[in-house]
């Protein structure tokens, strides 16, 4: 510890305060836009959360994941049932939100477990079917059991809570007003920032390398003693747990959960994000993921007025006009930065070069 | 240290097949701790193939592979690297997207423990194994003569540094037994001689070395024994002189102005 | 629900200017009933010599998805709130001593959880006096806790699910039976044909698998036996498979518990597979979209829909006239209902005398309103009271209506003997005067009809 | 040489990222004549033969063949010029029978009998492919693929033929074979550029020589003469 | 029996659809081992363009042979003009990028796709015009009718096409080279560009022909139709080994003839644990199942990794 922080000089100190700062006043600042804007905000970094695990995945050991979603759902579901009173269960956020993890990461290792010899486009297409089969059992264990309670969902699921003090509804904390969208950002934000430290300081390790050699040849990485069944097992099984915790605040900050909320497009979606910012870059999958949760919202407030100011009018209906713009940034962005909007320099640099 | 000159690997009547035809057809060497161990042949000889079984990427047919005492797990190719054998590939099979100095250092990755927790809370058993690892990287790097390209990415090192660069990866799972596929395939006289001294220096630190190789000149320079094989079967065994001027080697194999 | 209705006004007075005002708000039998019927509006009877009124415009948030699947019914949602909201403001209303502008704020959820409470925050934020929506279950109840906790009144016009009201929210209303309602009576409907076995399809949706289980159960209970139960999903188009497996079954009708962009296509695959029983569907295939879709194949078949038809109704065939001549397209499904909740929630916040959402959330819950799908009252949870779900058949491409069954509130069924009669002939989309003599024929009928309808109410 | 030389090479210059493969390089070759291209790895050798086959752009120079600037003509066109390559490591096509590869060979050509007569000279040439015609291109050893490789490019009957690196990763006894074979085909009249880390042999086989170093052509003569060249024996062969 | 029959039916001409489809995906793939993930909107393309076209024809005054004629036409020349485009625009920049860029790209165009085309067609399903008088025939008390023959019969002879195809004239053995090796079928003399562009034509027209298929089948159409369709007859392709034609064709029969017997008789056979609801599942265990023992698919060639 002391090694790092005698590196510091005043100018990083200076940033790292004001980024400090920054985040701490981001909710405040959003809500002056209304309470939805830090809704938005909690959702991006919820998928901020998401992208990061899938970037274990995809980025790291460079395994085509499309199923990502069900780890989300498995711990969406756990917290569901633990506590709300569909089983009269109220396990407190503590015991559920790691449990999550660990069911998550259990589910990691079992979808995981058959695709270990499929390669690419194949491994995707398991991966797609495994979320797919995941949501659609949720979608119907209501009977002969009622275990998930169907399509219908799960009602009134608690917020996360410390003793009396609910995230779910504002209160007033040393005198500021604090909305609950806004404690649950404080919350997301912890919980983010660890997992930054996690992804960072995994990728940075004898485990992140073993990982990225599997990535860049599978073969090569077995002949020099990887054991690559145990390596992507343990990626599968870290991404997943990530998904878990995330699904669970999800279920806690919605109140509600329904098959419904895990469809298949959420995975390519959360794919997007990985893809989009720079695969295995993580500041840049943390773009990515912020870009598209905000950009779709952004547009939603942007696309009227925009038209009218152009046109004089509402030509195209502002909805599908807007997955419109949303669609042709995907398609233009991997046309113009292939790698992703940050890709790491590594990344960069290997372009470059095909670009001769 | 066990004994120069005893058995390290035993190959016991290998055989393997892809479909009808006969790669290997119950083929039977020994390598000796210490020695330089040629393996040619001509081009679909079944070689490289020898080596798969040999590593775990190819489960043998027939016949088992006894490895410094025990017999090697078969489809394990893992195992059989943390057991001492390092290999590398005829065409080189590096971690294009990682630099050189990455490179080596996932090769330690089978030397070393940190798990996935040493990694999260990086203790201080885990940053001194860390330090480890590169520091012996580095030697490594310096070692095959790539230091200064310790930081590109291998897919843009020569082809010659790749070649180097791909044993010092494998020389980083401290094998007991390296084997080399073709690694002067490609290089011109003078290259080729760097690589022999590379491979004598390799040699006199005590590890055992199988090299499959087409230049003649090489192999019979460098090899304290030589086998030869010809469809799939050993069709000699013996010191580099003695095949070299062996009649059914010069027709099948080096023909006649070598 | 504590306040009285006079304390609730109170306020009103305090900040009006003229007492005049606080008579429109606080009067009872004086007030002027909203005009619907007249597209030209007579404005309110106005005070002698009005001093420059403050204008106040009420924002009412309206959600349903515009995006997906489900985007043509968001639309049709979004019309009848446009209409509802124009006539409102032709009407020039005034509450609380002030001019009333309704302003709607249109948003879309895309049928998401995830985007239905973002723009429910959005609504939260824009401190809109009142939401009507959302148009799905699955995107009301987690809407629904926000606006709970907002304190801002919702009805939802569509969202059929029974759980939405029973979260035990003061704020959450619904203008249309629930799942629950419509079931049961579809399960009696389907014993009164005489029929003795029954197939079920649910396509796993929240409202196709509530429906179907509630079916099943009153089916059962009605002494029908259910032979099969399969399922599909709402994205299939065919249903070959389950049908011919249905089809082995023999059964004599077959349940479908699902949406019209399915249901057209079933009803056509079990003919193709010659099927012969009869098909019978809750208010999700009560569309010109199913008939469209399903063509001849539905010919025959039955289906629906909470409320009483439009023609059975006072204001109905002119609403649908209006909606018609406005749009031009026919009404898809929930615009009726979407229409009254609206009418409802500027109903509350006149008898209110507030648009206050604090103030006139109290009368929510006492409406006892005329719409143009039904007597809106609440019960304690905020569902319809009574709910009554009126049967159709689909014959030569058209609605016919066949009767109304459940509901309690005895002036929401018009139905009568006479009236059944006429029905064949009140198509939907036959001439207005057609349906206004149904509805003449029906209030005459009005107490022949009470007592049946209170046995069936009583059996539940 | 009265005639005027079928290849001039003038200036060629190659770059990747920024980093320059070949500085400015200027050599000919003249009909019916083979040359050697010989130099260390990394030397630019590949480099020169991928912009002469145009599966890359120089960055500037000129290739001038049959009197005609091809630098800006894509890869595809170059083949009805009558330029054929035969690429490093083989490039055959795996999945596709060795008939077929050779087919691939005269797939621009549409004389049916000319191509058929063709076709029997390059099974004259390697009788080994022959007896596997139907065989798929990926089950033939190395040696045997390199056959398929030099046969598919005769194919396209070419003017010039560019042979990269054929001896690379074989077998003693097929390098002889192959190289007899391409020396069959030069006293045929073929023009062709060789390229080979075997030095030796390349010079052995060639008329004349060309030593590139770092990017640019450092010494030419005679093949003969090179063989012999002090410096050359020292940087190229090992000695 | 008659049961059996009927699901092996119905599970046929839903497997002939898959199948047409996956051919679509299987062409893309076989060369550039890209997963063109908005070939399903192309098909939802091909269904809207016949039924705007035939509805006009129909409503001018033209026979139904004609209309439908000229639907087709319409459908097949709109898909070749968008296959060869989204080539042109979307993938052909991103050759040599990293791998998931084209996917995302592809994911991109197949929003952008919908979405357009609810601009153009409206948000509300759409019938398709009866091009063909259905009748019904019977045999063994299953139910068939003629459009279902048409429709196994189309995809056979469109399989066979192109087989014949790629194994018998000259831009197929260019096509096959250049899946091999692009690099060196440029070498050959072939313009790869014009190959892949040809991929890609052809593959939409297959997409368009399904396309109608499926308007005549199921006589119904949406701009959110070509998704599920495309990501089932994904799953065909890979089930019988992505890249390879007949494959496709098994794979999208077998899918077919898994749904409808699983709908039909897995429900009985778990005692109604696993019935009909988990229709769309079967397909994927049964996937998950095949790849774990052959990891490359029914028919895909076994990438034994020569070290």
């Amino acid at each position: 510890m002391r090694t790092w922080f005698n590196t510091l000089t005043p100018r990083t100190i200076f940033g790292l305060t004001l980024i400090t700062v920054a985040l701490l006043a981001l909710p405040f600042v959003a809500a002056l836009g209304g309470q939805a804007w830090v809704r938005i905000v909690n959702f991006a970094i919820l998928y901020v959360f998401l992208a990061l695990g899938l970037n274990i995945v995809v980025g790291f050991a460079g395994l085509l994941d499309l199923g990502y979603i069900a780890f989300y759902a498995v711990g969406a579901y756990l917290w569901a049932l633990l506590a709300s009173p569909h089983f009269g269960l109220h396990l407190p956020f503590w015991v559920i939100l790691p449990l999550g993890a660990i069911v998550a990461c259990f589910f990691g290792i079992l979808l995981g477990a058959p695709t270990l010899k499929l390669r690419g486009d194949y491994l995707a297409i398991v991966t797609l079917g495994f979320g797919e089969i995941v949501r659609i059992f949720m979608n119907n264990l209501n009977a002969p059991i009622n275990i998930t309670n169907g399509p219908q969902g799960i009602t009134l699921i608690d917020p996360v809570a410390i003793g009396n003090f609910k995230f779910s509804t504002g209160s007033t904390v040393f005198g500021i007003d604090i909305s609950g969208p806004q404690k649950y950002y404080y919350l997301l934000l912890v919980l983010v920032l660890a997992v930054i430290a996690i992804n960072v300081r995994l990728q940075h390790s004898r485990i992140g390398r073993a990982w990225q050699a599997i990535r860049e040849d599978e073969i090569a990485a077995k002949a020099i003693g990887i054991n690559t069944r145990n390596m992507k097992l343990l990626a599968f099984a870290m991404g997943a747990s990530f998904g878990g915790v995330a699904g669970g605040i999800f279920a806690a900050m919605q109140g509600f959960v329904s098959p419904e909320s895990f469809s298949l497009i959420e995975s390519v979606m959360i794919l997007a994000m990985v893809v989009l910012g720079g695969m295995g870059h993580i500041p840049g999958v943390i773009l990515g993921a912020i870009l598209l949760t905000v950009l779709p919202e952004a547009l939603r407030y942007a696309v009227v007025p925009v038209q009218k100011a152009l046109f004089g009018a509402v030509l195209a209906d502002p909805e599908s006009l807007r997955m419109l713009i949303f669609g042709l940034a995907l398609v233009l962005v991997m046309r113009f930065k292939p790698a992703g909007l940050w890709p790491s320099p590594d990344r960069r640099r290997e372009l470059a070069e095909k670009a001769r | 240290m066990s004994a120069k000159g005893e058995v390290l690997l035993q190959a016991q009547a290998v055989a393997k097949h892809f479909g009808g035809v006969k790669a290997l057809r119950d083929v039977s060497l020994t390598i000796r701790r210490g020695e330089v161990y040629g393996l040619i042949g001509p081009n679909g000889a079944g070689k490289t193939t020898f080596f798969n079984c040999m590593t775990g990427l190819y489960v043998p047919d027939g016949g088992s592979f006894i490895f410094d005492g025990a017999p090697l797990k078969a489809d394990a190719p893992d195992q059989v690297a943390d057991r001492g054998i390092a290999r590398t590939f005829q065409n080189i099979r590096l971690f294009g997207n990682m630099t050189a100095l990455d490179n080596v250092m996932v090769g330690r990755h089978v030397r070393t423990q940190a798990g996935i927790f040493g990694a999260i809370f990086r203790g201080r058993a885990a940053r001194a194994e860390e330090a480890a690892i590169r520091r012996r990287a580095e030697e490594l790097l310096h070692y095959v003569g790539v230091e200064d390209r310790a930081d590109d990415l291998a897919k843009n090192l020569s082809y010659g540094d790749q070649r180097r660069l791909e044993i010092a990866r494998a020389l980083a799972t401290e094998p007991k037994l390296l084997c080399l596929d073709e690694p002067a395939a490609g290089m011109n006289g003078t290259e080729t001689e760097a690589l022999r001294l590379l491979i004598d220096g390799i040699r006199a630190d005590g590890v055992t070395i199988l090299l499959i190789e087409h230049d003649v000149k090489l192999v019979m320079g460098l090899c304290d024994r030589v086998a030869v094989l010809d469809y799939g079967a050993l069709l000699i065994e013996d010191v580099p002189s003695i095949v070299q001027h062996d009649p059914r080697v010069i027709e099948a194999y080096i023909g006649v102005a070598a | 629900m504590a306040f009285s209705r006079n304390l609730s006004c109170f306020p009103g007075i305090t900040l009006a200017l003229a007492a005049s005002i606080a008579l429109i708000g606080c009067g009872q039998k004086e007030e002027p009933k909203p005009q619907a019927a007249a597209p030209a509006a007579v404005p309110a009877p106005a005070p002698a010599a009005p001093p420059p009124k403050p204008e106040v415009t009420v924002k009412l948030g309206h959600v349903a998805p515009m995006t997906g699947p489900q985007a043509h019914l968001g639309k049709d949602n979004e019309n009848g709130a446009k209409l509802a909201v124009e006539e409102l403001n032709a009407q020039a209303l005034e509450i609380g001593g002030a001019k009333i502008k309704f302003e709607l704020l249109v948003e879309d959820d895309g049928a998401d959880p995830k985007q239905g409470t973002i723009v429910a925050q959005k609504l939260v934020d824009a401190k809109v006096n009142g939401v009507i929506g959302h148009l799905n279950s699955g995107t009301t109840i987690p809407a629904s806790k926000l606006y709970a906790d907002a304190g801002i009144p919702q009805i939802s016009p569509s969202a059929t699910n029974p759980k939405y009201t029973q979260q035990g929210f003061a704020t959450a209303f619904r203008v249309m039976a629930n799942d629950i309602q419509q079931g049961k009576v579809l399960g009696e409907f389907a014993a009164k044909q005489g029929v003795k076995t029954v197939a079920i399809i649910d396509d796993r949706s929240a409202y196709g698998q509530g429906l179907a289980d509630e079916f099943k159960k009153a089916a059962e209970t009605a002494g029908l036996k259910v032979v099969a139960t399969e399922y599909t999903n709402d994205k299939a188009t065919d249903f070959k498979a389950i049908l011919t497996k249905i089809k082995s079954k023999k059964p004599d009708m077959v349940f479908y518990g699902g949406m019209d962009a399915q249901g057209g296509p079933l009803a056509k695959q079990m003919k193709e597979l010659g099927l012969k029983a009869k098909f019978l569907g809750g208010d999700g295939v009560c569309t010109p979209e199913f008939m469209k879709l399903g063509g001849p194949a539905t010919d025959g078949h039955y289906c629906s829909m909470p409320g009483v038809p439009l023609e059975k109704m006072a204001k109905g065939p002119a609403f649908k006239e209006k909606f018609v001549k406005k749009y031009n397209t026919e009404i898809q499904l929930y615009a009726p209902n979407v229409y009254d909740a609206v009418m409802v929630m500027a109903d509350s916040m006149k008898r209110a005398n507030s648009v206050e959402p604090a103030k006139y959330l109290p009368e929510v819950g006492k409406t006892s309103y005329e719409g143009v799908t039904a007597k809106i009252e609440f019960d304690e949870k905020g569902d319809l009271k009574g709910g009554a779900i009126s049967l159709y058949q689909y014959k030569a491409g058209q609605l016919s209506y066949v009767e109304t069954l459940g509901g309690g509130v005895v002036e929401a069924v018009k139905e009568a003997a006479q009236a059944t009669g006429e029905a064949a002939k009140a198509v939907a989309g036959a001439a207005v005067d057609a349906a206004k003599e149904g509805t003449k024929a029906a209030a005459e009928a009005v107490k022949s009809t009470a007592d049946a309808t209170k046995a069936a109410v009583e059996k539940k | 040489m009265v005639a005027e030389p079928l290849l001039i090479v003038e200036g060629l210059r190659v770059a990747y990222g920024g980093i320059q493969a070949v500085r400015g390089i200027t050599f000919h070759i003249n009909p019916g004549e083979m040359v050697a291209l010989i130099g260390a790895n990394g030397a630019g050798k590949t480099s020169t033969l991928k912009a002469l086959s145009r599966m890359l752009d120089p960055v500037g120079g000129s290739i001038r063949y049959q009197g005609q600037e091809i630098v800006k003509l894509p890869p595809h066109r170059l083949v009805r010029e009558g330029i054929a390559l035969v690429p490093e490591g083989r490039g055959v096509f795996p999945r596709l029978t060795i008939a077929e590869n050779l087919a691939m060979g005269a797939f621009t050509r549409d004389d049916k009998a000319d191509i058929a007569a063709d076709l029997e000279h390059v099974y004259g040439l390697f009788p080994r492919l022959k007896e596997r015609e139907k065989q798929l291109a990926g089950t033939l050893s190395g040696g045997e693929q390199q056959m398929l490789a030099i046969g598919r490019a005769l194919m396209s009957r070419p003017k010039l033929l560019l042979l990269d690196e054929p001896s690379m990763g074989l077998a003693p006894i097929m390098v002889q074979k192959i190289f007899e074979v391409i020396r069959m085909v030069a006293a045929e009249g073929m023009t062709i550029l060789l390229i080979e880390q075997n030095a030796r042999l390349a010079l052995e086989s060639s008329q004349r020589g060309y030593v590139m170093e770092s990017g640019e052509i450092t010494l030419t003569d005679e093949a003969s003469s090179l063989l012999h060249n002090p410096k050359v024996r020292e940087a190229y062969l090992g000695e | 029996m008659d049961i059996f029959l009927q699901q092996v039916i119905n599970g046929l001409v839903q497997g002939a659809i898959y199948a047409m489809v996956a051919l679509g995906y299987t062409m893309v793939y076989g060369i550039m081992g890209l997963i063109n993930f908005a070939h399903g909107e192309v098909v939802m393309i091909g269904t809207l363009v016949t039924i705007t076209v035939v509805t006009f024809l129909l409503k001018a005054g033209f026979p139904v042979w004609l209309a439908g004629g000229m639907g087709i036409v319409a459908a097949a020349s709109v898909c070749m003009v968008l296959g060869w485009s989204l080539e042109r625009v979307a993938y052909r920049p991103l050759r040599g990028a990293p791998r998931l860029t084209p996917l995302i790209t592809a994911i991109g165009m197949s929003i952008v796709l919908q979405n357009l085309a609810m601009m153009i067609w409206g948000r509300n399903y759409m019938t398709f015009p009866s091009l063909i008088e259905k009748t019904q025939f019977e045999i063994g008390g299953a139910a068939f009718t003629n459009v279902q023959v048409l429709i196994v019969l189309v995809a056979g002879l469109s399989m066979g096409g192109l087989l014949l195809l790629v194994y018998r004239t000259k831009l197929g053995m260019a096509m096959r080279a250049t899946a091999q090796n692009p690099g060196v079928a440029g070498l050959m003399g072939v313009n790869a560009n014009r190959v892949i562009s040809s991929a890609f034509v052809i593959g939409s027209v297959l997409g368009a022909l399904a396309g109608v298929m499926v308007g005549v089948y199921y006589e119904i159409a949406h701009y959110q139709m070509g998704f599920m369709l495309g990501l089932k007859a994904f799953t065909a392709a890979v089930l019988g080994g992505i890249g390879n034609l007949a494959g496709a064709m098994a794979g999208g029969i077998l899918l077919g003839l898994i749904e409808a017997l699983g709908a039909g008789y897995i429900g009985d056979l778990t005692g109604g644990f696993l019935g009909s609801h988990y229709q769309d599942i079967f397909a994927f265990v049964v996937l998950i199942f095949v790849l774990m023992f052959r990891p490359s698919g029914l028919f895909g060639e076994k990438t034994g990794d020569r070290a």
